[in-house]
Parts: C-alpha cells; structure tokens; sequence
C-alpha cells in the first residue's frame, strides 16, 4: 500500500479551514447543549406533572428523531413557518437542542446520587431553588456526571458533521469532497481524524481537569 | 404545660400525625413551645423524635394535625381534613428562614468546604455581601472551636467536627426557631460543655429550641421542658425535675432512664 | 405566476448547488470549486447575465432542498432518464453518462467489458449507471456479482482493497481516477451499453421553463463558439460530442 | 404517498431492519462487556495499564467511527485481514463503543461513597464481591440515563455500516429512495424503525432505573 | 500496662504516626491490647480516635511505625522505613477477616435492606448457605433489637436504628478483634444499656474489643482499660478507676473531664 503523506500534507490547509466550521458547530451546540441540558432536567424532575411531562416529550423525540432530519427540519420545513434561519444557526441549534436532551438525561441520573440530605439542609435552610441548583445540584452532578458528559460532547463534536446536509463545508464534508477528487481517501479520512482526534482529545483533557479538581470535596 | 408564659405560643402542634406507608410514626401529637424555651426530646430510638422535628419544618409532609409557627399553619395551603394543597415553594422557604436546622446526619455539602457550607445561606439567603458573610461565618466556627478546619471539605474532617460544621451553619443564620436533632452525638464531653455554652447564650438571646437528645445529663442541664416519645406517641411533657427526679410518675419514663442513672452514678 | 427567470435576472445571481464530489464534473481541489460543471456553469451564468454562486450539499439534500427553494438550480451532472424527466425539468446535456469500467492497474484477466463475467462488480446504489450495468451483467454467460455501494468512493476503496475486481461509473469518472490513481486503477475499454447524457436540473413545473430554455440556449450558444469544447478537452483530454437537442430516453 | 411501494420494498426493509438491530443489539452489548472490564481494569489495574486503557479511549472515542469502519474495513485486507461487511460492522461497533461505556462505568465508581466499599472490605468481602454486589447496584443509579443515552446513540450509528454496504436499515431504505426517485417516504419509514428502536431502549432504561433506585424511594 | 495478662498481646500498636498532607493526624503511639480486653479510647473531638482505629485495620495506610495483629504485621509486606510496600487485597482481606469495625458514619450499604446488610458477608465471606445466613442474620438485629425493621433501606431507618444495623453486621461475623467508632451515639440511654450488655457477653466469649466513646459513663462501666488520646498522641492509658477517679493526675484529662463530671453529676 502506497500511503501518501503528499496527499495529506496538500489538503491539510482546506482540512483545517473546514475545521473551523466543525469547531464552531461544535461549541454553540455545546454551550446551548449545556445550558439547556440543566433547565431540561429541572423540568424534568420537577414536580409539576406538566413541566416534567413536557421535558419528557421534549426527550422522547429529541432522542428519537434522527439528528440528520431534525436537521432537515430546521433548515428546509422552518422556512415554510416562516423562521429562516442562516445554515450555521440552523446547525448550532439543532446540534444543540438535540444534544440536550442527553445532557438532561445524564444529570438527571447524576443528581440522583445526592443524598436527599443535602437538598433538606438547603430547604431548611431557605435557600432558593435557583441557588440550589446553581451552587449545590448542578456541581455535584457535574462531578458524578462529568466522563459521560465528556462523551457527549465528543459525540457532539463529531455529530456536526451532519451539517453538511445544510450546506456547511465542515470537516468531514471537506474531507469527502477532497476524497473525490484524488481518490485517496485512506490518507484523507486519516487526516480527518487526526484532527477530530486533537479536538477531542482537548475537550477531554479538560474534562479531565475538571473532574480532578470537582473531585477533591 | 403553658407553665412558662401566658402569651402565644411560638409552636403549635395539634394532633399531629405522620404515616411512612402503613407504619404510625407519629400519633396525635399535641405539644406547644413557648417564646425562648428550650424543649428537649427524648424517648427511644425509632420513637419519631427526628420525625416530628422534621414535621416541624415541613421537611416531612405531616398527614393529619396542624403544626403553626407564630399561628401561621405550616406547609400547608389550609388547615382540616386532608387533601390538603401544600404551600408552593416560595411561600415555604419564607418559612422555613424562620427555623433553623441541625440534622443528626449532619447533612453538610461535601463539595464546599467548612466555611463555605456555613456561608453559603448567608450569601444566598440573608444575601450579605461576601466579604461580610465570610466574616459571619468565621465567628461562628469560632463559636464551635472549629477556626483551624474552615479550609477542609467535610470528607476530611472527624465526625464531630462535621457535626461542629452543622452547628455553625445553622447558628449563623440566626433564626428564630432551632431545631437541634442530636446536636451533640459525636462530640466529646468537652465539646459538649461549649456547645451548652453556645445554646445557652443563644436561649438567652432570645432564640427557642427544640433538641432531640440521648444524653440526659445534657437535657437535665438544658431544658425547660422535656418531652418524652415513645412509639409516636407524646407520653409526657414536663419541666426536667419531674422527669429525672428520683421516680417520675410514669413507669415507661422511669424504665428507660434505669440504665442511664446505673451507669452514670459510678 | 412567478417565473423563476425573470426572478433570478431581478436578484442579479443564481444559486446553484451540487454536490462537489464527482469528478471531473465537480471537485474540490486546493479549497476550491473546480470542474466541468463549474467552468461550464460560469459561462451559462454570463449569458444569463447574473453572478453564479455555488452551494456543496450531499446528494440526499441536493432534491429537497431544491423543492425548499432554498438555492435555484443543481448544477450536479445528474443522469437523464425518462422517470426522473416526469419529476424535475433537465437541461441539454452537458456531459456523458455512459457507463464504463475501472479495474485494478495490471490486472490482465479483464481486457473487456465482457471478461467481468462471474466476478465481483461495484457500482453506485440509485445510478442510472448501475442499471447498464445490471442489464449487461445479465447479458453474460455467466452474470456478474453485482455490489451496490453508497457512495462510489467506497466501490474504489473495495476495489483497491481487492473485495471485487472492477467498478462500473460513468466514464468521464472512470477515466478520471484512472489518471488520478494510475499505479492504482486502470480503465476498461470501450464504455458499454446504451449511451447515457448528464444534464442539469432545475425544479419541476411551469416556473422553470423559461429558465431552462435560457439555459439551453447559452448551452447550444457555447457549442457552436468552442467554449463547451474547449472546456471539456481542458478537463477530459477529448471531446465528447455532446447532442445539441434533448435525447431520447426510455 | 404510495403504498404499493411498501409492498415492494417491505421485505428488503424489514431485512434491513433485522441487519440493523442484529449489528446493533450484538455489538452495543459487546462494547457494553467492553467497556465494563476496561473500566475495571483502569479502576484496579497496575498504572502502566492505566495509561494504555486511557490512550485507547481516546484515541477510539476521539475519532469518527466512520472513519474507523473505513480503516478497518478498506485498510484491514492491506494487512491481510479480510472481514465481511457484517463482520466489520460487529467488530467495529464493539470497538467503537468500547471507550464510551468505560467512561460512563467510570464515572459510576466516582459515585459510590469510599466508606461502603470500607465497610465491606471490613467484613472481608472479596473485591469481585464488592464490585458485583456493592459497586455495580450503585453505580447503576447515575449510570442507567447515560447508558440508556448511549444505546440510543448507537442505534443511529448503525447507519454508517451502509457504507461498507452492509444491508441494513439505511442501505434498504437508500435502495427504494434511490430506485424509486421518493425521498419522504423511505425517510419517514427510516425514522419509524429507529423510534421504534429507540422508545423500546428508553423503556427498558427506565425499567432498569426503576429497579436500582428502589432504594432511594420515600414512602 | 500490661497488668491484665503475660500472655502476647493480640495487638500490638508500636510508635505509630498517621499524617494527611502535612497535619500529623496520630504521633508516636504505641499500646498493645490484650485478648478479651475492652479498651476504650476517649479524646476530644479531632483527636485521632477514628483515625487510630482505621490504621488497626489498615483502612488508612499508617506511614510510621507498626501495627500487628497477632503478631503479624498488618497491611505493609514489611516493616521497618518507608517506602513500604502494602500487602496484597487478598492477604489484607484475610487480615482484615479476623478484625471487625462498626463505623462512625455507619456505612451501611443503601441498596441492601437491613437483613441484607447483616447477611451479605456471612453467605459471601463466611459462605454460609443462604437459609441459615438468614437466620443468624436475624439473630443478630434481634440482639440489638431490631427484629421488626429487618425489611427496610437504611434510608427508611432512624439514627439509632442505622447504627444497630451497623452493629448487627459486624458482631454477626465473630471477629476476634471489635473495633467500635462511637458505637451508641445515635442510641438512647435504654439501648445504650443494651448494646452494652451484648457487648459485655461478647468480651465474656474471648472478644477483644476497642471501642471509641464520648460517653464517660459508658467507658467507665465496660472498659478494661481506658486511652486517652489527645492531638494525636496517647497521653495516658489506664484502667477506669484511675481516669475517672475523683482527680486523675493529669490536669489534660481533668480538664477534660470537668463538664462532664458537672453535668452528669445532676
Ligand atoms: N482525610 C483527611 N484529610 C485531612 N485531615 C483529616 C482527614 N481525616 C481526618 N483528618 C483530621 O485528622 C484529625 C483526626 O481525625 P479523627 O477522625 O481521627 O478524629 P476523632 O478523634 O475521631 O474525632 P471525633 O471524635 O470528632 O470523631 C482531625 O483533626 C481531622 O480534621
Ligand atoms: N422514610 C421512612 N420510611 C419508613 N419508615 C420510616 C421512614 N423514616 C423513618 N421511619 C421509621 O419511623 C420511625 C421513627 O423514625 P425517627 O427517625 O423519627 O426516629 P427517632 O426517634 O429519631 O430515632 P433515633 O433516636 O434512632 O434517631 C422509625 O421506626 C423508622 O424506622
Ligand atoms: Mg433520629
Ligand atoms: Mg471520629
């Protein structure tokens, strides 16, 4: 097999410019995905039969429906609605809101390892709901959480590449279009994940930190 | 009863009862606290003593009687025959600023350190500015001989400094109720002697207590009345002469302090 | 009644996508949008007389985009046959669809179509090519293995991996990646069963007509000044002899 | 929409269906075993195996699964290894969603409080005792929604195995579209299957939590 | 020391020291336990009582000194200086068999209900078959009391009743060593007296027992042999009547014993 770096090495400079796409895609969909991803769980758990019912709507068929057509809904059934949304807001929205979904998910089996103690001392306390969650829930369930919300974001990461079906030159989308004009798409998807792998490799690193520092309480 | 002060009482419960599935963990509990008192209770273990503190607060939904803090009903929407509507939360932590709480598993946040688990409610609750709160919370580990352990995570303390931790929180807040569920379970005699010291001076301040407590020396010292459960029930509830004199009336009371005046008179 | 023509002239551009993938029509090379269909489409757009911008979509949003109205036009080569004709309005042809092989470089046990007999074949899922080549499969004394693919890329990157022996796609592209990969593939000669025209698609209905008759004019405009010849030498290294009127198709 | 395109295609589609949940139930199970003996190993393993674990972790769960079916599929026979369609679609599902359950196993370890696994080593339980009797119970309570999550996940990257043409659901449905020139219904079928899929794992995911808070519920 | 027999002590504790970062937890302790003694250890709060009983056990790595049960040495393959090399699970596993501990925090295993609690290691460790686990299981939440809460999470339990589940779980496996982390604070006066008589009965059958106390009155009826503890050094071991004897010589623990002898002294 004749691996050429050649090849690599050419397209390395479009890889990386379709990158930026990726990266951008990527943390609007995770800050959203984040955000969200608490209030979703809030509402979750909450015990209002309606809020909680809604948010386990909202899972139910944000978990269900493909990405890719939730995608295609954003973009091509929206503007029928008359919300035209630009493709990259399409693709951080839809990344997003989908991917919080999970994130919800995954905090709420988190929070329930603290102890029904803790949120007493809080009540009884008077301390608010919302600095509750803010200083108490949402760190603790964070810590407990963080490797599978690490995961999620790497999956997100690599789930923006469903943008290009609106149209956006992102890595994975480059990687193919290169792919079909030099047929080499051993060296090219190599590429591709090296840089996925970088990104990657980042978000998890400071996942890692982070759990290393919540972890000393 | 009503043998303190003539006004309102702070307290009122009124035939409070509390089911957990079919098991009566308390029955018709009719019991008052007086502005400034110090009630201890004791009774065995499993008798619901925590229980009916927890009433107290709402931390447990009560399911029949009333309980009131300055008259006010509390948890519930409306006194009478359940289904009753629980208050919504605000209206509940408003509340529940009023009573303050230790709980007998301490209950500390272990990803805070000491002081932060002290100052935490200040900020958030009576929302000092940090710098104040930080100060607040100082003097009150101070108050419990706890000043070297304000950086450590409650993990990585001994268990009655945990429980010192739990004191402070509760102290500094300075409400008008406190509710003490074992205050003093993993502290050595000592310790126990400055926590006395504390409950003393914060009675004498004003502030009323309910204390759940096993040790009746402490109870003996400390109380104004004492209340004595036992399966759920209110057996008596009388000034602590009356129930740690020599032969209190009631058999059940006097067996369960048998062991403890053997082993205490060495 | 909207007429898609006079829309396009109003806005001064044209928006066109494809899915910038299949060379030599359409390629990405050092960042950039290159190809047949590219420099072709450029001309047409002068003739309109308005700016020519280009969309890179994958295949499966190239239709239902188009149907969203969310660009104009698909300058993709896409194949004319009669059942896709009764959905979307084709231009003239702009290139040659006509199927042809690509085996591994050196393989001598394939000298014609025909040796494919009994071997394993790649093709890719949905084209009018895979069709051809089905039919002439079973023409065979013994039928090719016939394995659909996704993606054509795939089918070469089995080919290499030696899973099947030769892959049937549109000569221009067979011929493309022989020149591409020339250690690597090799192309079978001549292309075989019927001949096959790619056109360019503009959506169905009434809307388009216009549209389409101004494009095929600026098509049959550039065949008889060279520049659709010129075009094609630059990218193929021959002429394809295009038709300058609509083929029939079955 | 037509029906007697149902008709047509139904067969090669449920086809595809059973492909895709045989890839998916097969190797989500394999990556789960995975999964749970690599999070083991990094819990209680010797540090040099340590670092292996987690070098592999991420390196799988850092690059694109496509990319490493591809690998796999179109780079394996340059080493001699020559693996069906299906073969390397199981292989690579184990693979790929190896690191992802040790990571969430991982972060169930974090959640049991040190004194009960103390308090077991005092009355001289066994570690594999502990870890199936004490930790495992446990650990499910934070873990269930995230697995639950990832099962979910899996589901819909069984889609990428078309690319190796491996008959599944995709590949079925990309058949009729691509046949048929229709695009909402093969879609709008595709999308039935996975909910399908989908609600059946959330179902069981709640069953399993149910299950193992047991204990956290109040009366 | 050393008064009660000639025999070899079963533990052996020599100039052990404990530090977590730089805070000297325990210095320099060095006590031995005799076979069925009851030692008690009493300290204030911080002291280093529960860290000295998780070095017996090796549940804390101690970084000084030596610890041996039997005269083996506990957790390290060797002794002498660090670095140290720890013995293997399995072979502490088998150490730790012989030594049972009741926590201060309890650490029960919330998923497990109370019988299976009690029952787990005396099917998986002792492999008892499962029918006669239950019963002695059940026999031994009789003996603190416990028969009608056997089906319940410890989330469903009261203080008192955690901690004699705890206490149940470890007697219920006959270690010849006890080590009891404040094993009645959550108890009331009544079961305090009979958790005592059990553990009487106990160190009648051979047990050597070490168990951590706040409660005076309670070291002083059932110790052999009193340690006092303070700051992480032993300042004095000796028997009862010379702790609580009207004035010990050592002003530390007369001080330490003033409130209590005030309180208690009603
Ligand atoms: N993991 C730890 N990290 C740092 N300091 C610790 C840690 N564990 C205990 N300590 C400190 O070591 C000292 C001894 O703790 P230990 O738990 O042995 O006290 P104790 O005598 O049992 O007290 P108590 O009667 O309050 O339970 C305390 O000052 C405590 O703050
Ligand atoms: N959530 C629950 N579900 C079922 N039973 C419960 C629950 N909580 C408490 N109980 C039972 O209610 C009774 C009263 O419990 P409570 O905690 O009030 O006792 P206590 O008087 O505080 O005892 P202790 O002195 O041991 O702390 C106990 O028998 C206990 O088993
Ligand atoms: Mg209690
Ligand atoms: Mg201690």
């Amino acid at each position: 097999m004749n691996f050429s770096f050649d090849v690599i090495w050419h397209n390395l400079p479009y890889m990386l410019a379709a990158a930026r796409w990726t990266l951008l895609i990527s943390v609007g969909g995770m800050a959203i995905s984040l955000v969200w991803g608490v209030f979703l769980c809030a509402a979750r758990i909450s015990r209002g039969p309606f809020l909680s019912r809604i948010a386990a709507l909202y899972i139910s068929f944000f978990r269900g429906v493909p990405l890719l057509v939730q995608l295609l809904i954003f973009y091509y059934m929206l503007p029928h609605v008359g919300l035209d949304l630009p493709a990259v807001a399409a693709a951080i929205l839809a990344v997003g809101m989908c991917s919080a979904a999970y994130t919800a998910e995954i905090l709420r089996g988190a929070l329930q390892t603290i102890p029904r103690g803790q949120t007493e001392a809080a009540l009884a306390l008077g301390i608010p709901t919302l600095s509750l969650w803010r200083r108490i829930l949402v760190p603790q369930a964070i810590r407990i959480g963080l490797p599978s919300l690490t995961n999620e974001l790497i999956l997100l990461v690599k789930v923006s590449s469903l943008a290009s079906v609106v149209g956006i030159g992102e890595l994975t989308r480059i990687s193919q279009n290169i792919t079909g004009e030099t047929y080499r798409p051993l060296e090219i998807y190599v590429a591709a994940a090296a840089i996925y792998f970088l990104i990657n490799v980042i978000l998890s690193a400071l996942g890692r930190l982070a759990e290393n520092r919540l972890l000393v309480g | 009863m009503g043998d303190i002060t003539t006004e309102q009482p702070i307290i009122e419960i009124r035939n409070l009862s509390k089911h957990f599935d079919d098991f009566e963990a308390l029955r018709d509990i009719t019991l008052d606290v007086h502005r400034s008192e110090v009630l201890c209770l004791i009774g065995p273990s499993g008798s619901g003593k925590s229980t009916l503190l927890r009433c107290i607060n709402f931390l447990e939904a009560y399911d029949g009687g009333e309980v009131r803090l300055e008259g006010e009903l509390i948890g519930w929407k409306s006194a009478g025959a359940p289904p009753r509507k629980p208050l919504s939360g605000e209206a509940l932590r408003r509340q529940r600023q009023h009573i303050g709480m230790v709980f007998q598993q301490f209950n500390l946040w272990p990803h805070l350190t000491a002081l932060e688990n002290v100052a935490e409610a200040l900020i958030h609750v009576k929302g000092l500015p940090k710098a104040e709160a930080m100060t607040k919370a100082r003097a009150a580990l101070a108050k419990v001989n706890l000043s070297d352990k304000e950086a450590n995570f409650p993990a990585n303390l001994s268990g009655g400094q945990q429980q010192r931790v739990a004191i402070a929180r509760a102290i500094a807040m300075e409400p008008s109720v406190m509710l003490f569920d074992e205050p003093t379970s993993a502290l050595d005699p000592e310790l126990v002697g400055e926590v006395l010291g504390v409950m003393k001076q914060m009675a004498a301040e004003g502030m009323t207590m309910v204390v759940v407590t096993h040790e009746m020396g402490f109870a003996a010292h400390v109380a104004d009345r004492v209340a004595f459960l036992e399966g759920g029930r209110l057996v008596t509830c009388a000034p602590p002469a009356d129930i740690f004199g020599r032969e209190p009336d009631d058999p059940r009371v006097n067996a369960f302090l048998k062991t403890y005046r053997e082993r205490n008179v060495v | 009644q909207a007429d898609m023509l006079s829309d396009i002239k109003a806005k001064g551009k044209i928006v066109a996508a494809t899915e910038m993938h299949y060379a030599p029509f359409d390629i990405l090379k050092d960042g950039e949008y290159q190809g047949i269909c590219h420099d072709l489409f450029v001309e047409v757009a002068k003739e309109l007389g308005v700016e020519a911008e280009f969309l890179d979509l994958p295949w499966q949003s190239i239709l239902p985009g188009l149907e969203a109205g969310k660009f104009d036009f698909v300058n993709a080569p896409v194949t004319i046959t009669a059942e896709r004709m009764s959905r979307y309005n084709f231009t003239l042809p702009i290139g040659n669809a006509t199927v042809a092989l690509a085996k591994k470089a050196g393989d001598d046990s394939i000298a014609k179509p025909e040796d494919i007999a009994g071997k394993a074949v790649g093709s890719q899922k949905g084209s009018a090519q895979l069709e051809q080549l089905k039919a002439f499969s079973a023409s065979l004394a013994t039928p090719a293995d016939v394995r659909e693919y996704v993606n054509i890329d795939e089918a070469l990157a089995d080919l290499a991996a030696g899973r099947i022996q030769a892959v049937a796609n549109s000569a221009p592209l067979m011929g493309y990646a022989a020149v591409q990969r020339p250690g690597l593939f090799e192309m079978v000669m001549p292309p075989f069963g019927e001949p096959k025209y790619f056109g360019w698609v503009a959506p169905g209905g009434e809307d388009a007509k216009t549209l389409i008759a101004a494009i095929n004019d600026a098509l049959i405009k550039m065949h008889e000044d060279g520049r659709l010849q010129a075009i094609n030498e630059k990218w193929l290294g021959s002429n394809p002899d295009l038709p300058t009127t609509m083929p029939d198709v079955k | 929409m037509e029906l007697d395109l149902f008709v047509r295609y139904g067969p090669a589609l449920l086809s595809g269906f059973g492909v895709t949940i045989l890839c998916w139930i097969v190797g989500s199970l394999g990556g789960l075993v995975l999964g749970f003996a690599l999070a083991c190993l990094y819990r209680f393993g010797p540090r040099p195996l340590r670092w292996l674990i987690q070098a592999y972790v991420e390196v799988i769960r850092g690059t694109p699964f496509m990319i490493q079916l591809f690998i796999l599929y179109f780079g394996g026979p340059h080493f001699g290894l020559l693996l069906t369609p299906v073969q390397a679609g199981i292989a690579s599902f184990i693979i790929y969603g190896s690191p992802y359950f040790a990571e969430i196993f991982r972060s169930g370890f974090n959640a049991i409080p040190k004194g009960q696994i103390e308090a077991a080593r005092c009355v001289g339980l066994s570690e594999g005792r502990i870890l199936f009797r004490i930790i495992l119970p446990q650990m499910l309570v934070p873990t269930t929604a995230p697995l639950t999550n990832f099962f979910i996940i899996l589901t819909k990257e069984t889609a990428i195995l078309s690319v190796v043409t491996v008959p599944e659901l995709l590949y079925e449905t990309q058949t009729m579209a691509s046949e048929t020139f229709t695009f909402v219904e093969p879609f709008l079928v595709l999308s039935l299957f996975y909910w399908l899929m989908v609600i059946g794992t959330s179902w069981l995911g709640d069953k399993v939590e149910r299950r193992v808070t047991r204990h956290l519920r109040r009366a």
